[in-house]
């Protein structure tokens, strides 16, 4: 039978890339590419929905197999795990109030609250571009607390996956909010897309996913699934 | 503008049929009570194991048992709960692999019961050595003097005659448990307390969810609160007055 | 388990009066050092230098929480405790009633409540948007702090309703016979008696609510669980800085005690 | 003149207890330096007496006048009675000094801080002035020496002696006893009887419940034998034990010796 | 035939707590059916002594004979002695029924579980049986009324007279009874003693370590006076009570009657 691998998820609801639906689902365009992946690779993936806080000890302490999170390559994390290569690649946005009118600029920022979600490599931007300028960088658990946090007048500005931040904007709770653009490209902080995190020893499955990721891309299968979430190409440049 | 007022009246979104998420939130609170009674009796067998050991094992039982019931309580749950989550599989696994063994399986369920029933252990021991304490001393003499073993005597005397002692203590640690199992949530176990974070992100219905869960919980503490004056009762029915 | 089981309980030799210096003890000194010795050099801590500041002012939240939220918690833990003892039926009934609602539910769901659900009903007033108290009520650690204090509230407000009935009713009386009011016996005599007898309680919970505490780090406030989770997330260590937090707890626990046993010890009493 | 020398007057006190009536309309008054002791029998009602003159229990009828001041009642909507003014009644409980049978010391305050309690927080007395005659008094009991000490490592008899310096610290008008040595081991009573027999001796307005015939006798001017929530008897204590007229208190002194 | 009629024999028993020497060589033979009562004032050792009999302490040296078996014992490193065989010491204390000063029922059974539990745990008897023997003996102290109440519930003499049932219903070879009646209240003793003098007369070998004086006389053939750890005097109770030698044991008898 085909080899068990352990997919971790976050744990943690991420639209669209990942949430659990009403019946008990894991629903979302990562699942979807996940399945894909796994398919394509003849593997036998098993959904593990584990906290993002501990979702690299858990990569190492095996308790998952692979991490398909929106998990940017960067060369902080490849200090400690390894990655495929990437299958998606956006940019980075900025979102705040409506009635708020501000840039994705340091200097728009000044003496605002900006909300991120920690170990992300948004945090570490944030930290970088905006922390002397802007008043806080709050950092969350989840993505969804900082929209929360965001809809509830506690923080001034989010930054995140430009992906997430408009699913949440087209939603009910995001209506209060609008794009104030993207931020300065940084390759060093913000990678080189995103990619499957993998153990370091994992040569082989990681040759192995790199190769589905290729197929599936050259027979259309991302393609399809992809169209249901964006009407733009989520694998980017 | 009061989208969450109104969502509070909003009782469709917890119907048992998606798109209701009540199912998933029972499902969570099914896994609550499976890790609070797996981690009640994990802890009690070791309470049970580290109040003998502390009372009558050696000296060197003793030490090891009263580090373990010091630092276990010294450090707060959730903080063991991440280095027991993380260390302790790891650390089997790699004692598995250099043993030769391939690497264990430990799922999620498991996990949760081992490192909360490893908490309940410390607060238990030290619940049931102060019940042991309590009997008078005379019952184990009579014991041995009617030519019982020490285990019959551990079996048929001590842990029956320390219950009514250490009842009250045990249904305070019962409550813990319950409460307990939300720290799994952040370990991103599904239980309760994180089905209703994902319902509540989902939806955005903050408040109606965690009230749900709130009720959940507050339903199971009074059951669970009714049980236990029962058992009270019963365990007493030997003791006259209040002790 | 050997003939020793058979020994009545009496007799249980006072762990801290053998010496330290018995065979087995010093087998386990070396195992600790040994271990030490591993974590200090087999595992990762350049990192400590480098958030030194922030673990100390990490910690220093940590103690803010636990004391502001203990003392106040403790004011209404006396209101709650004297309520059901000598309230009149309804209150009785509403203090009992609170108690057991915070006590049978977890805090980590109460936090949640408070800050996401109750914070987001207020954000959608402008009346409070545009009120004095926003500021406060848009940062975390407001939330934290209530929830903080309701819990030790009602933990307490139990302890202390035991305490209060646990004072015997004739020196009460003999403050009555004395010609004291009811305040002036509450202040001088009820209270002060039943916290003397609440003491040693009132000191294993206050190390519970030190364990609580970094609950809050999940609403953002950044305790010193909140600076150790950065760490984590920064440096991908996982264990290191868990390690150093436990050390760390097992210190201001270690700190807790002494305090309330010096207080403890202040009032003697008898065996 | 002939109104303050009337320390303690009582008339017609009656006291129920739901549908029990423990107090029958007992009359009473006790003149400046009078030692008045209560004896009878078990259930009698000597306790729920006392402790009505300090309004401990509040009488269901009857008037209580302490140095000419009456204690202003007023029916509560239960067939009962309820103080009129409590500030009067706080103030004639501080001229009233209880000793109880089981001491009833604070025991989250020394010795010393028992015996100026009342006088700083209820007289008003500084500090300094309460802790001079606080161990005057203490001297004066024998347990100087133990003024630091906290009650429960006290015997009984150093407890109740403790007692009594804590109501003498008061200043009080008059001193209730009820039953102060039953309490205590046999051998500890003297003790405490020799302080309350002093305090006698000074003419000081004292009223006393007490088992102790022989003390009673030897310290009381006047003799109140209470049976059944009525006065049986009274008189000076050689005719009350001399020459009981009432079976009753025939009975009563005869099973008691 | 002489070995088995030597019920109980014990040789040069000694027993020290650390420095402390409370039996200083003590002997004694007691035959099938004798019933010895062992008296001396407190602290001389009696309990020690009778406790030593069924190991529930280990004496530090000497022989202990139960029906011609010696218990195996063997030193521990530090100067005291062990049982060689848990297992021996098991039997024989399953053979030799104690009788505590505080009864020490087991108080979350009921009288009948109480006295079933070791014949049916011990001794393996069925559940059957052992309450059809409970039963019996129950009906004989008088208890059967009482034999579903939990211990608590009973008086001081009934608990007394369950804790006899528990022992009679092991078939001990002989009985041990520490002081059975002075934790009763007087009027409670007479009922518990008609019990054991029962006993006696039946032929069942006792030891009795008792206060009551007159009753040692009555019932039992033998009188041990033990002194400091060491036999001052033994004999009949009639040359023991009537007769004493020893200085000691006159000071005994007058300072006990
Ligand atoms: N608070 C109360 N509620 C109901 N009944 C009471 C109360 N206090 C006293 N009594 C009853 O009143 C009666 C008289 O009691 P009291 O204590 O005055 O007797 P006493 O003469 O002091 O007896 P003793 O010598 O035993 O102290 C008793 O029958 C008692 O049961
Ligand atoms: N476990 C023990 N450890 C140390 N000393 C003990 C112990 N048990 C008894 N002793 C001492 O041994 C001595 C004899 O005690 P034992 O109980 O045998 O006296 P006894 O004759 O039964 O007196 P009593 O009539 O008061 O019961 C006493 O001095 C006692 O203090
Ligand atoms: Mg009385
Ligand atoms: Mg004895």
């Amino acid at each position: 039978s085909a080899e068990q691998i352990k997919v971790g998820f976050a744990a943690e609801p991420y639209p669209p890339f990942t949430s659990l639906d009403a019946s008990g689902k894991w629903v979302g365009w990562e699942v979807e590419l996940a399945d894909a992946v796994c398919k394509e690779a003849k593997l036998d993936c098993v959904i593990t929905p584990v906290a993002w806080d501990g979702i690299i000890p858990a990569l190492t302490s095996k308790k998952i197999d692979v991490i398909v999170g929106s998990m940017s390559i960067t060369e902080e994390r490849l200090k400690t795990i390894d990655f495929s290569d990437k299958y998606y690649n956006t940019p980075t946005g900025i979102i705040g109030r409506k009635d708020d009118k501000f840039d994705a600029t340091p200097e728009g920022l000044a003496g605002k609250i900006v909300g991120v979600q920690v170990s992300t490599i948004h945090q570490d931007y944030a930290t970088k571009h905006f922390g002397d300028k802007a008043g806080e960088i709050k950092e969350y658990q989840t993505q969804d607390e900082a929209n929360q946090d965001l809809a509830a007048g506690r923080v001034d500005a989010v930054q995140a996956d430009a992906i997430a931040l408009d699913a949440f904007l087209k939603s009910e709770a995001g209506a209060c909010c609008d794009h104030k653009g993207n931020v300065a490209d940084d390759q060093a902080i913000l990678g080189k897309g995103v990619g499957i995190g993998l153990r370091k020893d994992d040569g082989a499955l990681k040759e192995k996913l790199n190769a589905a990721i290729k197929a599936i891309r050259a027979n259309g299968s991302y393609d399809t699934f992809s169209k249901k979430y964006f009407d733009f190409d989520i694998y980017g440049g | 503008m009061n989208e969450s007022l109104y969502q509070l009246a909003n009782l469709g979104l917890l119907a048992l049929e998606p798109p209701g998420w009540g199912a998933i939130l029972l499902k969570g609170f099914l896994a609550s009570i499976q890790i609070a009674v797996g981690s009640y009796i994990l802890g009690l067998i070791i309470g049970i194991f580290g109040a003998t050991g502390k009372l009558y094992g050696g000296v060197v039982a003793r030490d090891l048992w009263e580090i373990y019931t010091t630092l276990v309580r010294a450090v707060p749950e959730l903080v063991l709960i991440l280095l027991l989550y993380y260390a302790g599989t790891d650390g089997l696994n790699r004692l598995l692999g250099l043993l030769g063994y391939g690497s264990l399986d430990i799922n999620g369920l498991l996990a949760g019961i081992i490192v909360l029933g490893v908490v309940q252990g410390a607060y238990s021991t030290e619940v049931l050595r102060g019940a042991i304490k309590a009997i008078p001393g005379g019952q184990i003499e009579a014991a041995r003097a009617y030519g019982m073993s020490p285990f019959m005597i551990l079996r048929r005397i001590t842990l029956p005659a320390m219950l009514p002692y250490a009842l009250p203590g045990l249904g305070n640690l019962w409550m813990v448990a319950t409460k307990d199992t939300a720290l799994l949530a952040v370990v991103g176990f599904t239980e309760l307390t994180l089905a209703t974070r994902q319902a509540a992100g989902a939806t955005k219905a903050y408040m109606t969810f965690f009230l749900a869960a709130g009720l959940l919980y507050l339903m199971l503490s009074f059951f669970s609160g009714v049980v236990i004056r029962l058992i009270e009762r019963r365990a007493r029915r030997g003791m006259a007055g209040p002790v | 388990m050997s003939e020793q089981i058979l020994a009545p309980v009496a007799p249980e030799p006072e762990i801290a009066r053998e010496s330290l210096l018995m065979p087995h003890r010093i087998v386990l000194m070396l195992v600790f050092a040994a271990i030490l010795f591993c974590v200090i050099y087999f595992m990762r801590w350049d990192w400590v230098a480098q958030y030194q500041g922030r673990l100390i002012a990490g910690i220093g939240r940590t103690l803010a929480m636990l004391f502001s939220s203990a003392a106040v918690g403790f004011v209404f833990a006396v209101l709650l405790g004297i309520a059901q003892v000598a309230g009149p039926w309804w209150l009785k009934w509403l203090a009992n009633g609170f108690c057991s609602i915070i006590r049978g539910t977890p805090l980590l769901l109460q936090l949640w409540l408070l800050y996401y659900g109750l914070g987001s009903i207020f954000a959608q007033f402008p009346e409070i948007r545009s009120s004095f108290l926003w500021p406060y009520l848009r940062q975390a650690w407001p939330y934290g702090f209530a929830a903080l204090t309701i819990s030790f509230a009602a933990y307490e407000g139990e302890v202390m309703r035991g305490a209060f009935a646990g004072v015997p009713r004739g020196e009460l009386e003999a403050a009555r016979a004395y010609g004291m009011g009811s305040w002036t016996t509450f202040r001088r005599i009820w209270l002060p008696r039943a916290v003397q007898r609440a003491l040693p309680t009132l000191n294993g919970e206050t190390v519970l609510q030190l364990k609580a505490t970094p609950l809050v780090a999940t609403i953002t406030v950044v305790d010193v669980y909140g600076v150790i989770s950065k760490v984590k997330q920064d440096t991908f260590l996982t264990y290191e800085p868990l390690l150093l937090l436990a050390l760390i707890y097992i210190i201001l626990t270690g700190l807790l005690v002494v305090v309330f046993r010096y207080f403890e010890n202040k009032i003697p009493v008898k065996m | 003149m002939a109104e303050t020398a009337q320390a303690i007057q009582i008339v017609g006190l009656h006291k129920k207890f739901g549908p029990l009536e423990v107090l029958k309309g007992v009359s009473l008054s006790a003149r400046q330096g009078d030692v008045i002791a209560i004896i009878g029998g078990s259930g009698s009602g000597k306790s729920t007496f006392l402790r009505c003159i300090n309004m401990l229990e509040m009488p269901s009828a009857g008037t209580i006048t302490i140095h000419g001041e009456t204690i202003d009642m007023k029916k509560d909507g239960r067939g009962g009675m309820q103080p009129a003014n409590r500030k009067q009644v706080q103030r004639i409980r501080s001229q009233l000094a209880m000793v109880f049978q089981n001491f009833n010391l604070w025991q989250h305050m020394t010795v010393l801080q028992n015996v100026i309690e009342a006088p700083v927080h209820v007289l008003g007395l500084s500090k300094g002035e309460a802790i001079a005659r606080a161990e005057t008094l203490l001297r004066r009991v024998g347990l100087y020496e133990k003024r630091d000490i906290y009650p429960a490592f006290l015997s009984g008899g150093q407890q109740q002696r403790a007692a009594i310096a804590r109501a003498l610290a008061m200043d009080p008008l008059a001193m209730l006893f009820d039953e102060p040595t039953s309490a205590l081991d046999p051998e500890l009573v003297g003790e405490v009887l020799a302080v309350i027999g002093d305090l006698a001796k000074e003419n000081r307005t004292m009223i006393l419940v007490t088992h102790e015939m022989k003390f009673a006798r030897n310290v009381a001017n006047h003799i109140v034998f209470l049976h059944n929530g009525v006065i049986e008897e009274q008189g000076p204590p050689d005719q009350v034990f001399g020459d009981p007229k009432s079976e009753r208190l025939k009975k009563f002194i005869s099973s008691v010796h």
